[in-house]
């Protein structure tokens, strides 16, 4: 029984730079079932992050429907806002510019509790904030220390209980483990499958390592230059990635092991300026394959195989 | 002075960081060899005591509040403890180079690309201002970079393009070792394969030994020919990549493996190493390791292990294989 | 060890020792030993303007001429020794301390609380409101503050509330753009945003988030800047636009007696130490408290 | 940039000024001026127009070169400020000259010798350079080097010579925070990647100060020199009266004290247009210190 | 006469009354300077002789031109471009001018110029005063000019040497250049004036007045704010001559062999004017009672070193027909006059005044109000705005000197005539009859009589004190012992162009 809890429809963020318009997110399309986890992947500058922001309207879509539960968020009030933040929540990517540094760990996952008048009691509100720090396994010790205090890894579990400690069911994952050491980075992967199978919650996972979103999406959708080029199950992705981006975003990736080395495609140039982009195939530069209609029209997001989208002129089929 | 075929030979290299808060004890008691075109690879968590290692052999470590406590490095078979500032000067660059983890910071802002890598050149190599500015050109158009873009200033390049130029003035005077500390971190996947490509061509094209900074095993693979595991500011496994990939020796390099996602295997479960590096102003008397394994047993605690060798490549310091070479690891079972 | 379960009851957990910010900071301020010097003199002037009247009488001490006295060196009895009134100069420079301390704080304080509104508006709403206020912010700015200072006690006539004014207004657009700039480093962490995400409002945000964490270097461009308008006022005193006679100011004892320089320099010597002494306390502190509240050296 | 501040400024200080209490058109006259004659004057000159009207005009005038005559002694104000801000200018020049001359290596030698006697020694030197009012640093200069040494002469405005104590005596105030900046901006250059990097090319330490750390230490360098030459034009005001340089900064003193408004809206002006002049060619030397920036104006 | 400046002069009690020059024993090594510098303590205001009224413009004015007449230093009128004058009727003056004086751009002076530069003057509103009494100007030939004055005026020919009375060359007063590089006739010829730095003049070698040729070719006036500073200027050698030596350095001139002090008394009386129109002031009790209330003293210690002379009325003691009034210090005295008065608790009231010396008169005086309980407020203005705004009257109090021509008459008809209210009648006061006492002692040709009416007069004045007077001092001159020529009137330094070395 898959019910769609969030969906996306002709999302769209730009923003006014002294140099144009920059399309940081346009025009994409994605729903995710409830209790599933959709990981959001592309390089840096794609427009992951601000379809995480736009999603809890921390940033205003240019246009777009982002409906959650059959509501279109942007037509809520603030009211309507607040409340709905009770269930929607985000993790960042920096453990160390994420966190106030004047409040401790307590006050820190306390603050959405107190704002929220989920529990007045400060006592209870305080045996609430133990039981989020057991939750995400912070010592109890660490209570009154300040997050300038803390490693990392401990940080980022700061964040999570924070982000659980309201009715949360959706969450923003943006890029939780990148910037921890690899042995870190596997304790909080655990942690996040852990309460996401507990607590029957719903991710989007972003980040730019598609070995971390292997092992813990659903779905993946692959973003580049503010645009989805593909969108599958994470099964059919990593088995049959059609895309020429997604296929050597694979292949790029160095792979820990003597066996099965596979032979890398090496793309040309960089990620080019979301500035005013041409209307055609924004990968289209970068692209072995890439012919004259390419560079002329922009290809839709197809579906070519049941539940495989991908837009791309070449393989279409 | 003994000639081997080792260009980089490190022994019992301590050092420390003498800080308000405490001593930093970062590096104790390294062993290092690399031979001649060769690549080691040196994995570690953060805090490992990496970048320490590598600026040492440079005489790079920051003084105060670094103090190099004892040690010998032999790097080309010069002694470099007894080197002075100047003879440093000019190993520095044509002996060895080194290439700094972040492009972003690591290319003087004010200064046009093509100067900089004319700096090295006209340092050590008797040329005209003219001259070494051609070599530049070369250099850059050598790490596919158009050379015509010699007169421009980093902040307009990309992160790529300016790893590609921090390369071309670390190879500028073909130095026998490439120090490489964490070249690709700070890049996107497609790009780092673009720049590991590179640096492939060019190791193979100067003959280079290299010393390959990372704590992505992944990237081990990719161009070492040994590997040295650094924890708590030892080398607690080395071997060449066969050794280490084939036959993990150390519980925490096993942690290692286990805590990296598999792209072959999505649904095997990450078994992380617990809890955190110790504290390196507190460092325990024992194995440093000893609080998050799994193996851990009582002499943990209070002796540090010894070297065990299973073959000329191959080491590890570990009280697993004190009594029992044979033992065998089993993802933490005891 | 994440998952060991401690079982202390709660109100243990709660017992937990919070070491404070303050505490924190005052740990690091210690450390600097010029600062705490600067704070021991501060202390010791703040004292002296205190304790004021138990050292000598306003009215008779500092304010009373007795010619005979005139211009006598430093002794037993006149610790600095005597002006061309024959009052004692000890006595003026403390009662000085005073008059120089409150116009510091008051025309500190003006310039912090509109400097400070005009800045925090810029710096948190940003875009047309922001590019307005600091517009025309910059117009004050093309004016060196003590030069405007000085038109506007020319303007309005030399008291020392005038002065206060004078100098707040002066110092506006300085205290707007470091409030500015400090709201804006931290206006883009992504805390700020965490805060938007579990419901905070623009105003819990602005006073738990945004203002705590911008306040250390407002603080110490405050206390960097008690130190300039204490200068600032002897100097338009010196001019003879500051604080009127027979009040005892630092500045105008300075200008007042520098015909004697020459025969009785301590005259010009204890004002101008007591200025130059106080100042650099201030600049210590705020040498000290930028270290102490500077996150990166933590 | 530059003309709608200018704008701002005029407009500012007419404003200021307007306040000020007094009758002009009887100032003009003097005395003798019958009730008739100071109306008509009055009328004639507009001053009974609103401050908005007579500021129109007054920049009509303005913009034809006309800053109005001086009410004290009828001569042109343009003329008169002709005629002494190139002293002014001399002064305050050769006071940034001589702080930067000072300041930039003291600094860089303070930083590469962080904690050494020589930095501490610096750091103390600078901080009581802040702290010393200038007009108290030229008394004190004043009884060494006049008094006491008769090395330079204690006023006036002969050759090179007598230029030499007011120099420094501005130069001072300038020299501790421009060695500060420096310092502290050199300390930050020196922890950067780029530096290693240099180093690890084999560019030898002398090498490595000057070509790369120096460059990029004076970015946030030269914005304080910019910054301080506003407060050397302030300090110009004291130090002209100190040393009886007759540049516009006595000169607006004198008239303010006579309210002698067209001269002192002429020098501050002046003082404004000046300081916005400088702090452009500060932004310009920024292009060619910092190339980033260079891109940004294209 | 004039207001007198505040300057830095103080003087010890005058010794005598002959220009006295404390001469070093030892003779100074000779410098042969064909170059003076005299330091001033604040810049000219204006080129034109009638365009300004103050003793620093009026010593340039001096070398630049000549005036009919001149004092000499024993302050007697002496012919400087007249040749000879008589007196047809008592109002009347016919006045013959040297022949052959060249102005220096070398048109010949007539009487043309004569008429016109003393019509203009009585135009100019820095010294329309001057010429006040003269009903008009007559040419009588190329060098004869008749002048006219209002009623019998005795000390008429006082005027006359006023800068005030100037003789400027008509065409170029017409031709515009106002005064940048004025012409005149007198002994020097303008160089360059460097605002707010110094004027700097030349020798005119085609004077007129052999006898009276500058001695020097060049004379630097530079400007030095600062009193010590003009002292260091003077022991350094930077400057030759200190016009307004502070009094505290006196000591430091004698003491140094190389420079020599100059001495005369004046005939400056500083004094306190309370604005009689205004309330308080405008009971008598309460003037009187400031007169008491004020310690001179004090006031002479701080500002002349207590070296001067306590005045004691409205005049310096040598004025014809002087008498001293009885004020002693007495607070006591001047409380119970306030209680009288109805003043019993004092009252706030405002000192104006100006320059560095002055303030600290008057902040004695602000010390000395506040014991008989009143509240003083003390506020500076520069000089040329001081006299300006003091004469519209704002003012509820005020500090100033006055320095007298030997006539008590100059002193006494602008200070305290009703007529001269809005003039420099700084304390308002209108007396019918003092104003009748004043008239009939300027008309009285009687020597006697004359003085028997000053008796009178200063003990009435005095009795109504308008003004406290505090006390009169000396001019005091620095200057180097190499120094030739230097002269001092009662009004400073004098002949200026017969200094050299
Ligand atoms: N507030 C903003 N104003 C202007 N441009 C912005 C803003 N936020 C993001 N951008 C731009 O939008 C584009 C997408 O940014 P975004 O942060 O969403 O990328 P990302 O995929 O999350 O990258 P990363 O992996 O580096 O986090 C980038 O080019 C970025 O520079
Ligand atoms: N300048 C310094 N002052 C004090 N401590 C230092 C300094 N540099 C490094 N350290 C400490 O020395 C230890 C080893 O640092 P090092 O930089 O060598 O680690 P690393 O393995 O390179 O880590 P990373 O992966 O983060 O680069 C760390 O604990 C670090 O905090
Ligand atoms: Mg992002
Ligand atoms: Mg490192």
């Amino acid at each position: 029984m898959s019910e769609i809890i969030l969906e996306v429809k002709n999302l769209k963020k730009y923003f006014d730079t002294p140099r144009g318009k920059l399309h940081a997110v346009d025009d994409i399309n994605f729903s995710i079932e409830k209790g599933k986890t959709l990981g959001l992947v592309g390089e840096s500058g794609c427009g992951k992050s601000t379809t995480g922001r736009v999603i809890l309207r921390l940033l205003n879509a240019t246009d777009g429907e982002i409906i959650y539960k059959g509501r279109d968020i942007r037509n809520l009030s603030k009211n309507e806002m607040r409340e709905l933040r009770k269930e929607i929540q985000i993790i960042f990517q920096d453990p160390f510019s994420s966190l106030d540094p004047r409040m401790t760990v307590s006050e820190i996952i306390e603050e959405p509790i107190k704002l929220n008048k989920l529990i007045v009691d400060k006592e209870k509100r305080f045996e609430r904030v133990v039981e989020l720090m057991d939750l995400v396994g912070l010592s109890r010790r660490l209570i009154n220390t300040y997050p300038h205090e803390l490693d990392g890894g401990r940080r980022q579990r700061i964040g999570i209980a924070r982000a659980l400690a309201l009715n949360t069911k959706f969450i923003v994952c943006d890029e939780p483990v990148s910037a921890l050491d690899v042995s870190i980075q596997a304790q909080i992967l655990n942690l996040l499958n852990e309460l996401q199978e507990k607590l029957k919650l719903t991710y989007i996972f972003i980040t730019h390592d598609l070995s971390v979103v292997n092992h813990f999406s659903d779905d993946i959708a692959v973003m580049y230059l503010g645009k989805l080029v593909e969108k599958a199950s994470s099964e059919d992705l990593f088995n049959n990635p059609i895309h020429p981006y997604t296929q050597a975003l694979l292949s790029a990736i160095p792979r820990a092991s003597l066996d099965n080395k596979n032979e890398k495609i090496i793309l040309k140039g960089e990620i080019t300026s979301p500035i005013n982009p041409k209307n055609n195939c924004r990968f289209a530069d970068r692209c072995n394959y890439a012919t004259d209609i390419c560079r002329e029209k922009e290809p839709e997001l197809e579906e070519v195989i049941p539940g495989h989208f991908v837009a791309c002129h070449i393989f279409k089929k | 002075m003994i000639l081997n075929n080792n260009i980089l030979n490190i022994e019992d290299l301590v050092i420390r960081y003498v800080t308000e808060d405490g001593i930093v004890e970062a590096v104790n008691g390294v062993n290092i060899k690399i031979e001649k075109g060769k690549t080691l690879g040196l994995v570690g968590e953060t805090g490992a005591g990496k970048t320490t290692t590598a600026l040492s052999i440079l005489k790079l470590i920051p003084d105060p509040p670094g103090e190099v406590v004892k040690g010998n490095i032999l790097l080309d078979n010069i002694d470099i403890m007894k080197a002075n500032e100047s003879k440093m000067e000019k190993i520095r660059g044509e002996v060895v180079s080194m290439i700094f983890q972040d492009p972003m910071t690591a290319l003087n802002p004010v200064i046009t690309v093509g100067d900089q890598i004319a700096e090295a050149i006209f340092i050590h190599q008797k040329v005209t201002k003219k001259e070494a500015n051609n070599k530049a050109k070369e250099m850059l158009e050598m790490v596919g970079i158009p050379g015509n873009r010699l007169n421009e200033y980093p902040h307009q390049f990309s992160g790529g393009m300016k790893q590609r130029v921090v390369i071309a003035i670390a190879l500028s005077c073909s130095p026998k070792l490439l120090i490489a500390d964490e070249p690709t971190t700070a890049l996107d996947v497609t790009i780092q394969a673009q720049v590991l490509e590179l640096m492939r061509e060019l190791k193979k094209k100067f003959q280079m030994s290299m010393l390959m900074i990372t704590h992505d095993l992944g990237v081990v693979v990719e161009v070492c020919d040994d590997v040295a595991i650094m924890y708590a500011g030892r080398i607690i496994e080395q071997g060449t990549l066969e050794d280490i990939f084939r036959s993990t020796k150390h519980p925490y390099t096993e942690g290692l493996f286990n805590s990296i996602p598999n792209i072959e295997d999505r649904k095997a479960k990450l078994k992380p190493i617990r809890g955190l590096m110790s504290d390196p102003y507190d460092l325990p008397k024992g194995c440093a390791f000893c609080d998050r394994c799994d193996y851990q047993m009582e002499i943990c605690k209070t002796k540090k292990p010894e070297k065990v060798y299973f073959s000329d490549t191959h080491f590890v310091e570990c009280h697993l294989y004190n009594e029992n070479k044979d033992f065998k690891l089993n993802n933490g079972r005891k | 060890m994440s998952q060991k379960h401690e079982n202390e009851n709660i109100k243990g957990i709660m017992d937990i020792k919070k070491r404070s910010q303050w505490a924190d900071i005052w740990h690091h301020f210690k450390k600097n030993k010029a600062a705490i010097v600067g704070m021991m003199l501060i202390v010791l002037f703040v004292c002296l303007a205190l304790f004021a009247p138990l050292i000598g009488d306003y009215q008779d001490d500092a304010l009373k001429m007795n010619i005979r006295e005139r211009l006598q060196s430093p002794s037993a009895d006149h610790w600095f020794g005597t002006d061309e009134f024959g009052r004692d100069i000890f006595i003026r420079i403390v009662y000085g301390t005073r008059i120089s301390l409150f116009v510091g704080i008051i025309s500190v304080s003006i310039a912090l609380s509109i400097g400070g509104f005009l800045g925090s508006i810029a710096g948190y709403y940003g875009g047309k409101i922001d590019n307005a206020i600091m517009r025309v912010l910059d117009v004050i700015l093309a004016i060196p503050a003590i030069l405007l200072a000085i038109t506007i006690v020319a303007a309005l006539g030399a008291s020392i509330i005038n002065l206060m004014i004078a100098i707040g207004i002066a110092n506006i657009p300085g205290f707007a753009r470091v409030v500015r700039a400090a709201i804006l480093s931290v206006k883009d962490q992504e805390y700020i945003e965490a805060a938007k995400a579990i419901g905070a409002k623009d105003h819990t945000i602005i006073l738990k988030h945004v203002l705590p964490n911008s306040m250390a270097p407002i603080i110490v461009f405050s206390t960097l800047k008690v130190a300039t308008a204490i200068m600032a006022t002897a100097s338009l005193s010196f001019i003879g636009l500051g604080v009127q006679p027979p009040t005892p100011e630092w500045g105008s004892m300075l200008a007042g007696g520098r015909a004697y320089i020459r025969d009785y320099m301590y005259i010009v010597l204890y004002p101008g130490l007591a200025i130059v002494l106080s100042v650099l306390s201030l600049n210590l502190i705020g040498d000290g408290l930028r270290d102490a509240l500077d996150p990166k050296l933590k | 940039m530059l003309i709608p501040v200018m704008l701002g400024v005029t407009f500012l200080v007419y404003f200021i000024i307007s306040l000020t209490p007094g009758d002009a058109a009887a100032m003009i006259l003097g005395n003798g001026a019958t009730e008739e004659s100071i109306k008509e004057l009055r009328e004639e000159m507009g001053f009974n127009d609103p401050t908005i009207v007579q500021y129109a005009n007054y920049m009509k005038d303005l913009l034809t070169g006309d800053m109005g005559t001086s009410y004290s002694t009828g001569k042109s104000v343009a003329g008169e400020i002709g005629q002494r801000f190139p002293n002014t200018f001399k002064l305050t020049f050769s006071a940034i000259f001589i702080a930067i001359l000072i300041s930039i290596p003291i600094g860089v030698i303070s930083a590469t010798k962080q904690y050494s006697i020589f930095d501490n020694a610096g750091m103390i030197f600078a901080l009581i350079g802040i702290s010393m009012p200038s007009f108290w640093t030229g008394l004190m200069l004043i009884i060494a080097f006049s008094l006491n040494l008769g090395w330079f002469p204690s006023s006036g405005m002969d050759g090179i010579r007598s230029l030499i104590l007011p120099a420094f005596t501005l130069a001072i105030a300038s020299t501790a925070s421009i060695t500060r900046t420096t310092r502290s901006s050199m300390l930050e250059v020196v922890r950067q990647d780029y530096i290693n990097t240099a180093k690890a090319k084999g560019v030898s330490k002398k090498d490595v100060i000057r070509k790369h750390a120096l460059r990029n230490a004076l970015i946030p360098a030269v914005t304080v020199i910019g910054l301080e030459f506003g407060i050397l034009l302030g300090g110009a005001v004291l130090t002209e009266t100190v040393f009886s340089w007759p540049g516009i900064g006595r000169l607006m003193v004198e008239s303010i004290q006579r309210k002698d408004t067209p001269m002192v809206l002429g020098c501050v002006i002046v003082f404004a247009v000046a300081f916005s002049v400088v702090n452009l060619i500060v932004d310009i030397l920024y292009a060619y210190i910092d190339p980033r920036i260079k891109a940004n104006y294209n | 006469s004039k207001p007198a400046e505040p300057t830095a002069t103080e003087e010890k009690p005058a010794a005598t009354e002959e220009k006295a020059a404390v001469s070093k024993a030892e003779e100074p090594k000779v410098e042969v300077k064909d170059e003076i510098a005299i330091a001033l303590d604040s810049d000219i205001t204006s080129l034109d002789p009638q365009g300004h009224n103050d003793t620093k413009s009026e010593a340039v004015s001096f070398l630049l031109f000549n005036r009919l007449f001149r004092l000499n230093t024993d302050f007697e009128v002496v012919p400087d471009l007249a040749e000879s004058w008589e007196q047809p009727s008592d109002t009347e003056w016919v006045i013959k001018i040297k022949e052959g004086v060249k102005f220096s751009d070398g048109t010949e002076m007539t009487s043309e110029d004569v008429k016109f530069s003393l019509e203009r003057s009585q135009g100019m509103p820095k010294v329309k005063h001057v010429l006040a009494e003269v009903e008009s100007i007559e040419i009588v030939d190329k060098y004869t000019v008749k002048l006219t004055t209002k009623s019998a005026f005795a000390p008429f020919l006082y005027s006359l040497v006023h800068a005030g009375a100037s003789i400027l060359p008509k065409a170029y007063v017409e031709s515009g250049d106002e005064f940048v590089n004025p012409i005149g006739s007198g002994p020097y010829t303008f160089v360059e004036w460097v605002s707010g730095d110094k004027v700097v003049l030349e020798k005119n070698e085609n004077y007129f007045d052999k006898e009276n040729m500058g001695q020097t070719s060049k004379i630097t006036f530079k400007v030095i704010p600062e009193g010590a500073s003009r002292t260091i200027a003077l022991e350094t050698g930077e400057v030759d001559v200190v016009q307004a030596l502070q009094t505290m350095d006196i000591n430091k001139i004698v003491d140094n062999d190389d420079l020599t002090l100059y001495e005369e008394p004046s005939t400056r009386v500083d004094f306190f004017a309370m604005n009689n129109e205004k309330a308080p002031f405008d009971n008598k009790l309460v003037r009187q009672a400031i007169n008491y209330a004020i310690d001179k003293e004090a006031i002479m210690i701080v500002a002349i070193d207590g070296a001067g002379t306590a005045a004691e009325s409205v005049l310096a003691p040598s004025m014809l027909g002087y008498k001293a009034a009885d004020y002693e210090f007495n607070p006591e005295k001047a409380k119970e006059l306030l209680a009288e008065a109805g003043y019993p608790d004092g009252f706030d009231m405002t000192i104006w005044t100006s320059g560095d010396d002055r303030k600290r008169i008057a902040e004695i005086i602000q010390s000395n109000l506040m014991e008989s309980g009143i509240n003083a407020t003390i506020e500076m203005y520069e000089w040329g705005t001081f006299i300006d705004v003091c004469m519209k009257g704002e003012e509820e109090s005020l500090i100033l000197g006055w320095t007298s021509n030997p006539d008590p008459d100059s002193t006494l008809t602008p200070l305290y005539y009703s007529e001269n209210i809005g003039g420099m009648n700084f304390s308002r006061i209108n007396n019918e009859k003092l104003d009748n006492l004043i008239v009939s002692a300027r008309e009285e040709l009687d020597l006697n009589k004359r003085i028997e009416i000053y008796n009178e007069l200063h003990e009435y004045i005095m009795d109504e004190a308008p003004i406290v007077p505090l006390f009169v001092k000396n001019n005091v001159v620095g200057a180097n012992a190499g120094l030739k020529g230097v002269e001092l009137s009662p009004q400073g330094l004098w002949n200026i162009e017969k200094i050299h070395y």
